[in-house]
């Protein structure tokens, strides 16, 4: 083995203190097998180095909560004696140098999370960013991760109800792929990653072992230059066929009560999850790598213990059970191995044939990680981001026109042309299928139904990291009251630079006390979550990025709410009150190339307000449809309330006053806690006084009907069209606009 | 001119359809198959009559668009 | 009646057959592993979507040479009903037990949408309780639908009614536009000659709740099941009359009293 | 001795993924290029010295499982 040298050292992404750890905790220095089992777990990606400090603000206890952060995946109860297990996970870096894979990969590694908890998973959703799509990278990049994520959830089984798609220039070096995905369990049969009780055997299962991604949990903390993107590491390749295999396995093995402990092997493979798994027992674990089923010949213990290989898990069985597992993984087809036992010295110990290659105490690895409190300060740039002054921006002209290019832009555009690509009603639970404010699923057995939805807005946290997120958080919560559902748990998805510049680590120390605040107000639990540092090129860091991915209950299931008006002559009501919101709007980057200003106001009494009214008006059976008021404020809005629907659309006749405001702000500013409701007239004076009874600002707005949309602007005395247009118009620019812009190869 | 392009995964790289064909293949009897590797065939005509010329072409369109050059390799020929 | 639903590795539409077969149309449901050899004591088979073996090489190359495949063959040529539904279909066209072949879809991408398809064939045992030229919305799935067949094969299946649904317009116009993935003539399933083997790509088996928003899909399992309770009661009271040689006759429209839901947009 | 198999559509079936990558090249400014064509190319190792045994062997194997004969046409040799 090649001596410990200082280039050895930087090479693994170690610096010199961190290293003078590993050699105290060791009470020797590491060998390289040693070293690089250091270097994997005590990256970024895997220790949380940069960011547990803060993360320990995030609210995440509650009484549905079953499972918190800290395991495989997070886990609220629903009732019925089950529970919803769910998580998000990014895999941004990987999907830049090989979307297809990357994406597929990510998919796969988010269900391993889920079902290693007992849990089938039963729904998966995608919040995606790339850059914009007149240049043609970008739209590759996009296509081989809608393909990649199809590919692999399709052959899974698992539908993808909903996600989400930003686009921005600023994501063209560094798309991001964020994947949540959904499983219910039964609450007292959750499996944890604890490898308990010394003796027992520990089994690997799965794919063989091959030297995919060696160093991807390194990889995955460092950020991307010109020479990164030649010296391409190797690529993993996933295997659906094979993960759904595992899948019917694991569940097949859970059911029948043979194990102590599981965990899937994701970054840093074998390594983590065997030092992770014997940490939270307290134990050591022994294990042979000779014993490791392999693709390749002549690996050493070094790529053995770093492979990234995909499809493969490990678990304890209870002693004495090791040939009923075998038996379940084979006809599965599936490799399986005993690979060594459980022990009692807290050792992670690794043999070779035999010889000790590697002797780690098993916490250390896992948790004894360097914590870093980075400094932290805002940005010089902030002030120049915030001030701008309206006065130079002339009001809208045509506000016809400025729809059209707004429900045309990609960001607002119909995402039909990503989500037809994924199977979505496998399963036969999808209630609400994507394409409306959130996703709903039913859960079979029950009456009930979870509904879903991701939300970031980007420019927001760009502008005002801590508004940015409570802004995410309350949009996400706006989605699923007007899905009918009450939100009972979130996880995140954090995307930022370089966490070692003041800056971004103020982005990012800002994001997560707004996602405190936000989710301490609201009460909703934080359950699960990932972190996704140095998403930066050539020193060009992304927008920060907190993406929120938020869980709803709905207990009657006929009660899913959704989006579209439903017939001719209903009212239009407008919850929710319209200011000069315009900062960080849509409408100012598409119409006006500026992304700056101040995010929209949020006022979280008035935001919570609406949801609960929201709630109780839609569980009350008094409005048709129930949609929110976001990206492209109230026209936009109007606008997808009439077009989104899957079968006949309807038109609407709308009229606003202004009093105050510029025409443009009302129309398309994004003023926050606004829902677009319809109802049957004779519901109207009962929606109005519920909206009263929760100090709600309420204001019936125009009819459904026709097939033109139809909105003036005015007040008492004179009141002139300003949209007037066919739907089919509208329609042909929201509906068609991604694949025009993708058929340009 | 015609070119014949064969694009392959590289060493290394795992081919699940590859292992697939090799299990489906054992079970139907052919016990001798070994390392099945599945790739891509690509065939297509060429307006050049320069054979220099049409080289550097295909390999350009080999690098750019008919092999994932991060996963794959590539060779060609030209008749 | 109890319907057998093939599990191969990589289905994974088998649990959404069982689910409607069992739940919402209260019949008994076995699930029959790929190894298995024997399909004995089942009054259907269903082979349902999914990936089976990854749908590598061919979608349905590998699955088709599971042992199970063997024993539906013979079901088959007994004259039991076999249903294929996408990969199912797949898999059935490989297994040669219906003629033709799959290719990818034109657009090259996996679609998953709803479509409208037009029963050409309402005489078959999958058929019985719809109307003749009745247009049926059922979601599709799938990256490989493009059916193809040679103009001989084509002709033989027009001229035996072989086509059981095609793809169409709302209205039941059958045009290009409505023909979501290239398929010949806009073929959405077809059946064997003796019509006791259907392959289509639609999924009947996700819309036949009206939770899921739709339920003409119920139309179809419905059918098979009331025509497979006619046949029953045809054996047990010895109406021999009505069976000729090993195939039931199933009427072909539903009967009074029938409970099915649903069949919008008859035309 | 190793088996390599190139397995194409037939002629006179449309190959949309072939004319996928036509238009592709075409508009990354390769105008010469026509016809293309896309089939699969499969390696793999058989533990059989006889080549006419062999020979017998890779056919079965490829009319069985490798190609489907209604639309695909399959060639090979051995090495
Ligand atoms: N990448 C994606 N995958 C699946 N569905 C998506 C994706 N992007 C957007 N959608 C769906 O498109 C619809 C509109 O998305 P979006 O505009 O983000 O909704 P909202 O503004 O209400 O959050 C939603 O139903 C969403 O689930
Ligand atoms: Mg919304």
């Amino acid at each position: 083995m090649p001596p410990i040298t200082d280039d050895l050292i930087a090479q693994h992404h170690l610096t010199r203190d961190e290293y003078q750890r590993i050699v105290t905790i060791l009470g020797r220095d590491p060998n390289l097998t040693e070293l690089g089992m250091f270097s994997v777990m005590w990256s970024e990606h895997c220790s949380y180095k940069s960011s547990r400090v803060h993360l320990n603000k995030l609210p995440t206890s509650g009484p549905r909560v079953v499972q918190g952060p800290g395991e495989n995946a997070g886990a609220v109860d629903i009732g019925d004696g089950l529970c919803a297990v769910f998580k998000m996970e990014s895999h941004n870096h990987p999907s830049f140098i090989e979307p297809y894979q990357g994406a597929a990969t990510g998919v796969g590694g988010i269900l391993r999370d889920i079902f290693t908890m007992g849990a089938r998973p039963i729904a998966l959703l995608d919040s995606l960013r790339f850059g914009e799509l007149n240049v043609s990278q970008n739209r590759r990049l996009m296509k081989g991760v809608v393909a990649g994520i199809a590919g692999y959830g399709n052959c899974m089984g698992v539908p993808t109800v909903g996600g989400e798609t930003v686009f921005n220039e600023i994501y063209s070096l560094n798309p991001l792929v964020n994947v949540l995905c959904l499983g219910i369990a039964e609450k007292d049969k959750i499996f944890r990653g604890a490898a308990a009780g010394i003796g027992n055997p520990v089994i690997y299962f799965g794919s063989k072992t091959g030297r995919d991604g060696i160093h991807g949990a390194t990889m995955a903390s460092d950020s991307f230059d010109d020479e990164s993107e030649r010296k391409r590491p190797t690529v993993q390749v996933g295997d659906p066929f094979q993960e759904k295999l595992l899948l019917e396995a694991c569940l097949e093995l859970m059911a029948a009560d043979l194990l102590v402990g599981i965990q899937d092997m994701g970054a840093a493979g074998l390594t983590s999850s065997s030092c992770e798994m014997a940490s939270r027992a307290g134990t050591g674990i022994e294990l042979d790598v000779a014993l490791v089923p392999r693709r390749e010949p002549g690996m050493t213990p070094y790529e053995v213990m770093l492979s990234e290989s995909q499809e493969r898990m490990l678990m304890v069985a209870k002693a004495g059970k090791e040939d009923e597992c075998i038996a379940i993984c084979r006809k599965w087809d599936l490799d399986v191995a005993v690979i060594g036992w459980v022990t009692g010295d807290g050792v992670l110990r690794v043999k070779d044939q035999g010889t000790i290659v590697a002797e780690i105490p098993a916490k250390a690895l896992a948790d004894e990680g360097p914590r870093y409190d980075r400094p932290y300060s805002p940005p010089a740039y902030q002030d120049l981001l915030t001030n701008l002054n309206y006065d130079v921006i002339p009001d809208v002209k045509d506000a016809n026109a400025a729809l059209l290019s707004l429900l045309e832009s990609p960001t607002i555009a119909s995402k039909r042309w990503i989500y037809e690509q994924y199977d979505h009603m496998v399963r036969t639970n999808t209630v609400v299928r994507p394409g409306s404010d959130a996703a709903v699923v039913r859960i079979k057995g029950t009456p009930k139904a979870v509904a879903m939805t991701i939300d970031c807005n980007s420019r927001y946290c760009l502008l005002n990291p801590y508004e940015g997120a409570r802004l995410a958080v309350a949009e996400a919560a706006r989605n699923l009251v007007c899905s009918g559902a009450e939100p009972i748990g979130l996880t995140d998805c954090l995307n930022f630079g370089n966490p070692e510049r003041p800056d971004i680590m103020w982005q990012f120390v800002m994001a997560v006390e707004g996602l405190a605040d936000a989710c301490e107000f609201l009460k909703i639990p934080v359950v699960s979550g990932n972190v996704s540092f140095y998403n930066e090129t050539n020193g060009l860091s992304i927008y920060p990025t907190p993406m929120v991915g938020m869980v709803g209950l709905i207990d009657r299931v006929e009660r899913a709410m959704t989006q579209w008006f439903k017939e001719e002559g209903d009212d239009i009501i407008l919850l929710g009150a319209t200011r000069d919101d315009l900062g960080g709007s849509e409408y100012l980057k598409i119409m006006h190339s500026r992304e700056q200003g101040s995010p929209p106001f949020l006022n979280m009494e008035a935001e919570k307000a609406l949801h609960d009214c929201v709630l109780t008006l839609v569980r009350g059976g008094l409005v048709q449809s129930a949609h929110d008021c976001s990206d492209g404020g109230l026209a936009v809005a109007l606008a997808e309330s009439c077009l989104s629907a899957p079968g006949r659309q309807l038109g609407a006749a709308v009229q606003l006053t202004r009093g105050r405001l510029r025409k443009d702000a009302v129309l398309f500013g994004e003023s926050q806690s606004r829902v677009v409701l319809s109802a049957k007239p004779a519901h109207r004076e009962a929606v109005l006084e519920r909206a009263k009874s929760f100090a709600v600002p309420a204001a019936v707005i125009g009819t459904v009907g026709g097939d033109r949309l139809v909105v003036s602007l005015g007040d008492e005395r004179s009141a002139a069209n300003v949209i007037d247009a066919p739907l089919s118009t509208l329609h042909d620019r929201w509906a068609r606009s991604l694949e025009r812009v993708l058929n340009e190869t | 001119m015609k070119a014949k392009i064969h694009v392959t995964l590289k060493q290394g790289i795992l081919d699940p359809q590859g292992k697939a064909i090799e299990h489906a293949l054992e079970t139907l009897g052919f016990k001798n198959a070994a390392n099945v590797r599945v790739g891509k065939y690509l065939e297509l005509d060429l307006d050049e009559q320069d054979r220099a010329k049409a080289e550097v072409e295909v390999k350009s369109m080999c690098e750019k668009l008919l092999a994932n050059t991060i996963i794959e390799d590539y060779r060609f020929e030209l008749t | 009646m109890n319907i057998g639903v093939v599990v191969f590795p990589g289905s994974n539409c088998d649990h959404d057959c069982r689910y409607v077969f069992r739940d919402v149309l209260g019949q008994d449901v076995t699930m029959v592993w790929h190894k298995e050899r024997s399909v004995s004591g089942l009054d259907a088979i269903v082979l349902p979507g999914g990936f089976s073996y990854g749908d590598y090489l061919r979608t349905g190359a590998i699955a088709r040479f599971s042992p199970v495949m063997e024993a539906v063959r013979e079901y088959a040529e007994e004259g039991g009903l076999v249903l294929g539904i996408c990969n199912g279909f797949q898999i059935l066209l490989e297994a040669g037990l219906l003629p033709g072949a799959m290719l990818r879809n034109d657009s090259l991408h996996f679609i998953c949408r709803d479509v409208y398809v037009k029963v050409e064939n309402a005489a078959t045992p999958f058929t019985g309780a719809c109307e003749s030229g009745q247009v049926l919305q059922i979601p599709i799935a799938h990256a490989d639908g493009h059916y193809y067949a040679d103009p001989v094969t084509v002709a033989s299946l027009k001229a035996n009614a072989q086509i059981v649904f095609r793809y169409c317009m709302p209205d039941g116009r059958v045009t290009k536009e409505a023909n979501p993935n290239g398929s010949l003539d806009n073929i959405a399933g077809i059946c064997n000659a003796a019509g006791n083997v259907l392959g289509m790509m639609p999924h009947p088996e996700r819309c036949a709740e009206s939770i899921l928003s739709n339920d003409d899909g119920r139309i179809i399992l419905a059918s098979m099941v009331e025509g497979l309770k006619k046949r029953r009661r045809a054996e047990e009271w010895g109406e021999i009359s009505e069976v000729q040689g090993n195939k039931a006759v199933i009427p072909s429209r539903a009967e009074d009293g029938l409970k099915i839901r649903g069949g919008r947009g008859k035309v």
